[in-house]
């Protein structure tokens, strides 16, 4: 750390009001050579327009078969010290909640024993502790698990499971997103820690259709809040939004999926068809004081978003319109002790829940599992008349 | 004895007193400003400061936030979902001069209601095997030049930019309003010795979307047949005898018109208007024009409450393009699986 | 000498002097009553009466059919697109005399406007090689039972109703309001003999859509992978040896809601509704009665101007079952090549 | 015809008001053997509910490679006289106007040569000729070439081409569909006569967007009349529509896709953003005499229609979203002959053009034929980054 390193491109990323990673790289850099040279590295890459990490190795810590992603740099006599630079991920509390005290913990360790950076939070939701060497990582795992954290999933396991801040300051929530994830991380630890599955599984929780953690985008099974009965309206609350001006005609009623609101405009007086509703939530975002959810609550489940590779990108779509989602889970839990056996028989290597429903049939996967075909499950029926009739359906 | 599977720490215990007080007995919420929510139960109001964070942070700059949550907060905070801070206030009296020392901590406040909040993103070259760009580069330089858009919540909605170095999408980005993707666009160049240690050659043949690579037993390694290979990378994270990464032509694309939520509309993927931008780092100028472009298209011309693939549907994507001068080119027509359902099977159309 | 590649007749020679006259200069038209319009142009008013026909019908029907427009037509007549027959009457005092002669002769009027036409149909039983069904047959017993919106034109639009007599789909069922469509059910049975002697194996195991067939160097002939076979049908029409029509369990599918014209909404695909009903020669009164339940459901329910496809959709797919009250099944979802887009990717929906 | 034959089941299809297929039968077979077997053939299908034709054989005229589908029954012992029971496609005339003469012509041929049934018409379009024995296929072709008829399409060939009505008789007819319909057919007669194509190919044509050929259904290539500039609206037939009571705010406005129309109640007028008419003929359907398509009219040419097997149905997508449609419609033509080509040397045995593009890419098509790449083509771009990119982008 001896000389000021130069970083003309780099130090361009430091001006200009957003926060700068730059900054961070350099403040940790001071005290830490993996930082300053990682420092250098990343200048190196804006010069040459190419990463300088080799293809990942493996690497981890005792009883674990996951939670760390090996790492090392192509110049390793440029920058010895990132010749190793693993990361680790750390399971996040539910929620992101922290008490500052929990936090120096991390940081502490992780200024001990490693690069000092992290990623506050990953994509999939861990606490990313970026850059450690290989002899460092049993230490860490020793002192996180101490301070009374752990790792979260890598490799064909089960990810961290992640949900919105739900009834921790939301009043759309429609079940306890925050119990529910640590409820099953908990529940899941093997299937966490020790890999054991064609591929990844992610779990994303939500409390309403607003999906503020973007479960439908990116969880092999979504959780999303919602209710069985009808939305209810505080007639009063309504005359106040009109008074302070809201269009409610043309913001709400008119955005209305299925057109089930009318507004009377001289009594100020809003109804529903209540049957017609399909609780998207965006009423209630519009005029939450006047527009509560109903009062039968619980979740819609929906199987099979993952991103672009291989066979695209797939969304969630709903395989049980509504279920209680009250601890201890055991309906959901005992569904998806069925869908993964199923998987684990039936998908082939880094193929994942949605591809392999995909490749197999909707029918074939609800027939295993034993969950019942609704309408819910689909926009519309298929349009081919491609049929697989079941023995028992034909007559012989 | 460090114990195993000792699961996360127990979210009960992070809980501020009148979070614990209103648990799952949340009324409403306002929004009192930009980056302030004041969610409302019957024990009282929690004030929630959102600060943006470029996380990848350092422990010190954890540490200083942990101070101003021990100043105002009672030592409570979170992360969101976004990878915004939120301070959690109790005392009402602590907002303003929460925000004010934020400020000058560089911790701009923000990114609530109809606004642009942080962008999700990924490594990059900071940390990852595969990318073909940076992402907390093209963040910061996108964050910057649409900065004002983080301080305003007059937006017609939320606009949501995410961030993917390469086609695994870390970022999730195929289902944002802007996703920005590294995308790679040449054949991967075999480095056969690599092949033949390290990679399992029937699960290398396998992974290929397109079924571009063959067996080659012979040389007990792979070919490509490139015409029909598209770059994904995917054999890459197979072998790292499959270099992808390449200098001169790797860049950037960017998808628009995404959408998870489902208020009024299905969510939706993002969908391509620009296949490909140079990597002119350190500040991706073609990029940060680009994606300024498009949201100051929808800014001007949606309506109150209308996401940008909302308004982009409404008025036709072919209509985005005329409005927008993007060319439309082959590239930006869909050859893979899914890409029937994308063919115009309708003589209605505009211009 | 008979002339190879004459061509078809010049319809300009079959042209009744009014149409001439108006040709590509009509001005508008109007409905004088079910049955009849009445095009006007520069030159006058152009009556075209619609009668029903069986479309399978003998020379001495058609002689019929031509006395009566010689009388009334000055010896001009066309089909339409749905096989009936248009009289062109130039003269309107011959409109009334011509219909009620129609009518005595077995020729109903109507079909026009918002009305329920002629059902379009393929061979079956009387002449194709492959059907799972008969095509005339279902035709007649499900238009006697529509008769009356054969003869009313104020049902909420145009209702299109197609047979296929097996899932080649002669009759193009695949876009109508309502398609009845032939389907097997059994895996084909195979005739080595003949598939050996008549077929060329690799073709033959290509034509598989769900790839069921395998080739059987040793046997030189094929094995089918039972399970993947979806009946489709296709092995039949490369292979003589692959046997697929099963008196026990051949029947008849019901799709609805599509829609060729660009009118309001895009054209689309019809879906399936009911899998399967059983071949109950002659009348079928399943599949009348399933036919009549479905039209008089959209007759109930739907806005004016909303062809069945566009009420399902607006009503949603999921209530179109719960008001009719048919049953969903494992059947009803995709789960061929473009499965995915049919899924539900939304939590928003009806019970 | 001895005996009248026992067809307990088929009488049922006698009764009620619809037109019965049986009696026509049932006529024909009075005078004609063929037509009696075939009776007693469908008694015998209706009773064990198969059917009982054999697997087509190849027949055929001189000169010719399609026309005749040859059909054997597989009970030649009880029903001799359809052991050959060949069928042939007479190619009908432009939009199936026709002389009483002309018909009389072909009733006369079939009544002498064939069973004296036939469809009237084809689901193709053409004249269909039910029945006859392979040594009256010869004498068939020469009579009806006589008389000025050739045969249609089938097998791997150009199939008839067919047509709507057009300006023969409506108002909305924006290209002459029945000139371009006899123009084609008789351009292509050695495509339509000689088979020598991957697998079929139909070309259908509608003169408006209602596309009452049902051609984006069901052709490969469907050409859809359209027009480039504004609809034109006689604001004095608006107020005689209202007057009669339509409702023009509901049944016209609020209906159209993309409410462009605007409608004045207090004065009765009626406006349109014409920028945004996507010409989809719902206004002028509902109000013709108050509402007139634009002035410069053409067609847009869709590609890929077909039914069922094997990829599944497609509908016809845009390639060309405007092209003038005149004689000799040469650019059309030229065009055609590119994707011909194209196909011909990609195309696998029995994949239409559509299945084709479909599998090799709408990229790959373009760039072959030279078809520009227009937004119009898509409903909306890809979801997925996975672009071909071309040697001539990549920088070396
Ligand atoms: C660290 C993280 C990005 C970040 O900066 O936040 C990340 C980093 C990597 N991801 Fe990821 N993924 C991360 C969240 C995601 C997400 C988002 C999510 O989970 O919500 C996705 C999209 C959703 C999904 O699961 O599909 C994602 C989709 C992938 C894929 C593609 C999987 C697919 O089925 O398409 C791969 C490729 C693979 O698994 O081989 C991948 C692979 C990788 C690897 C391990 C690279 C590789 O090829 O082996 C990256 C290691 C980078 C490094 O060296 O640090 N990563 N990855 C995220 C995990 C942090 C955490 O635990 O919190
Ligand atoms: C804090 C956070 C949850 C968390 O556990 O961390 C959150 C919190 C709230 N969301 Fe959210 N959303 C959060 C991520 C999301 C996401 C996920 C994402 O962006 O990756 C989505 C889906 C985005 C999408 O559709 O692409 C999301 C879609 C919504 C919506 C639907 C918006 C729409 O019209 O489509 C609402 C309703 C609204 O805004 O009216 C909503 C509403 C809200 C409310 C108002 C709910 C409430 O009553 O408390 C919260 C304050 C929002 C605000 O920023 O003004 N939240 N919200 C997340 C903040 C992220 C950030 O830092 O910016
Ligand atoms: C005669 C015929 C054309 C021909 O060359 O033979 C024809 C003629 C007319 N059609 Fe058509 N259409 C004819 C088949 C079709 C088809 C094709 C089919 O059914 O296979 C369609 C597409 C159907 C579909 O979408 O599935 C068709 C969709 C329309 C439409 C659009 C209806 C809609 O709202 O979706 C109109 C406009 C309207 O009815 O307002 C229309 C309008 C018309 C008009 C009013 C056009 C005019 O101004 O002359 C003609 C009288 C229609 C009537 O029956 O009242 N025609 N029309 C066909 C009569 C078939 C029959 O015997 O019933
Ligand atoms: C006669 C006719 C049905 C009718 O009763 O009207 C017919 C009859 C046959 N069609 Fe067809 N097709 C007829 C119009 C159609 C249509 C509709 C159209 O052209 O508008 C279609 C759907 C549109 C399309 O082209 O996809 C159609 C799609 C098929 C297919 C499936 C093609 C595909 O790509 O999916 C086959 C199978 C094949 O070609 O091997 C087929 C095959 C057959 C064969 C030749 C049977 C076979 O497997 O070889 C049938 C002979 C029946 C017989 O013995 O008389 N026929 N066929 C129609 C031709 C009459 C005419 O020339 O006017
Ligand atoms: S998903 Fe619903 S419950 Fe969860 S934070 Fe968002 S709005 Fe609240
Ligand atoms: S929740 Fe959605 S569908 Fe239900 S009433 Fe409100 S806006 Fe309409
Ligand atoms: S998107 Fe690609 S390059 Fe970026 S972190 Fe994920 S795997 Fe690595
Ligand atoms: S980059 Fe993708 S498409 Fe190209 S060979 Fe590798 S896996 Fe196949
Ligand atoms: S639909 Fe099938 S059975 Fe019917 S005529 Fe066509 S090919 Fe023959
Ligand atoms: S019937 Fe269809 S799915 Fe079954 S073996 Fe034959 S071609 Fe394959
Ligand atoms: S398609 Fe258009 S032009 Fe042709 S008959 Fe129908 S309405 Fe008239
Ligand atoms: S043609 Fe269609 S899009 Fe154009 S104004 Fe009329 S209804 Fe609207």
């Amino acid at each position: 750390m001896a000389e000021k390193r130069e970083t003309p491109q780099l130090d361009e990323l430091e001006k200009g009001p957003w926060p700068s990673f730059v900054t961070q790289i350099k403040r940790a850099g001071e005290k830490n050579a993996m930082a300053d040279d990682l420092l250098g590295l990343l200048e190196t890459s804006y010069e040459d327009k190419v990463g300088h990490w080799k293809h990942g190795g493996i690497v981890g810590v005792k009883g674990y078969g996951g939670g760390v992603i090996g790492r090392y740099t192509d110049m390793p006599e440029e920058f010895p010290n990132i010749s190793e630079f693993h990361t680790v991920r750390v399971a996040q509390p539910s929620g992101w909640f922290y008490t500052t005290d929990m936090l120096r913990e991390i940081c502490d360790v992780w200024e001990e024993r490693g690069s000092g950076l992290t990623n506050m939070h990953g994509s999939t939701g861990d606490i990313i502790l970026l850059g450690t060497t290989t002899d460092q990582l049993q230490p860490i795992f020793d002192d996180i698990s101490d301070r009374g954290f752990d790792l979260g999933g890598s490799g064909s396991d089960l990810r961290s499971p992640s949900c919105c801040v739900g009834p921790g300051r939301c009043e759309h929530a429609c079940y306890d997103t925050l119990d529910m994830c640590y409820d099953l991380t908990n529940e899941y630890q093997d299937e966490i820690h020790r890999p054991m599955w064609p591929y990844k599984f992610k779990f994303k929780m939500s409390g309403c259709a607003n999906d503020c953690v973007a479960a439908q985008a990116r969880a092999d099974c979504s959780i999303i809040g919602t209710w069985r009965d009808s939305i209810i309206i505080d007639q009063d609350e309504v005359k106040k939004y009109a008074a302070d001006g809201l269009d409610i005609q043309m913001d709400v009623c008119h955005r209305c999926p299925s057109h089930c609101l009318t507004y009377d405009k001289d009594t100020q007086e809003l109804s529903v068809n209540a049957e017609e509703c399909t609780r998207c939530m965006h009423c209630i975002n519009v005029m939450g004081k006047a527009i509560k959810q109903g009062k039968e609550k619980g979740a819609t489940i929906m199987i099979g978003a993952k991103s672009t590779i291989v066979k695209s990108a797939f969304m969630s779509w709903v395989i049980v319109p509504f279920m209680k989602m009250e601890p201890p889970y055991t309906e959901f839990k005992e569904m998806m002790d069925r869908i993964w056996d199923w998987w684990d028989e039936n998908g082939k290597t880094r193929e994942r829940i949605g591809e392999l429903i995909y490749r197999l049939g909707m029918g074939e996967f609800l027939r295993a599992t034993g969950i019942p075909a609704v309408p819910q499950m689909v926009y519309r029926p298929r349009a081919n008349p491609y049929v697989f009739w079941q023995k028992d359906e034909i007559e012989v | 004895m460090p114990k195993i599977d000792n699961g996360p720490p127990d979210y009960r215990k992070n809980l501020p007193p009148i979070v614990e007080q209103n648990y799952g007995k949340w009324e409403y919420h306002e929004s009192p400003r930009p980056g302030v929510l004041k969610h409302v139960g019957p024990a009282g109001a929690l004030y929630s400061v959102r600060c943006a964070s470029p996380r990848l942070v350092c422990v010190d700059f954890i540490r200083d936030v942990c101070a101003l949550a021990d100043k105002y907060c009672g030592g409570y905070l979170r992360f969101t979902s976004r990878n915004n801070i939120e301070f959690l206030v109790s005392d009402e009296q602590n907002v303003e001069p929460l925000i004010e020392e934020c400020e000058a901590q560089g911790l701009p406040v923000g990114g609530t209601g109809a606004s642009i909040s942080n962008v999700v993103h990924t490594q990059g070259w900071v940390h990852c095997h595969t990318p073909a760009t940076d992402a907390s580069g093209i963040t910061k330089a996108v964050m910057d030049d649409l900065f004002e858009y983080f301080k305003r919540d007059d937006l017609p909605n939320k606009l949501r930019i995410a961030m993917a170095c390469c086609l695994n999408m870390c970022g999730a980005a195929h289902v944002s309003d802007i996703a920005l993707v590294g995308i790679h666009r040449t054949v991967p160049r075999m480095d056969h010795d690599a092949i033949r240690k390290g990679t399992e050659i029937p699960s290398l043949v396998a992974c290929c979307p397109t079924a571009a690579i063959r067996p080659d037993p012979k040389n007990k390694s792979v070919t490509i047949v490139e015409e029909r290979c598209m770059y994904c990378g995917n054999c890459y994270t197979m072998s790292p005898g499959m270099h992808i990464m390449d200098a001169k032509n790797d860049g950037v694309a960017i998808l628009i018109g995404g959408k998870v939520s489902n208020a009024r509309t299905a969510p939706s993927f993002s969908r391509m208007v620009i296949p490909f931008l140079p990597n002119n780092p350190p500040r991706w100028p073609e990029v940060t024009e680009a994606v300024r472009h498009i949201v100051d298209l929808w800014i001007a011309n949606a309506r109150r409450g209308e996401r940008l693939g909302e308004w982009v549907e409404r008025i036709g994507w072919e209509r985005f393009f005329s409005l927008s001068g993007i060319p439309f080119t082959d590239k930006h027509i869909d050859d893979y699986i899914f890409s029937r359902e994308t063919f115009r099977t309708s003589a209605a159309f505009k211009y």
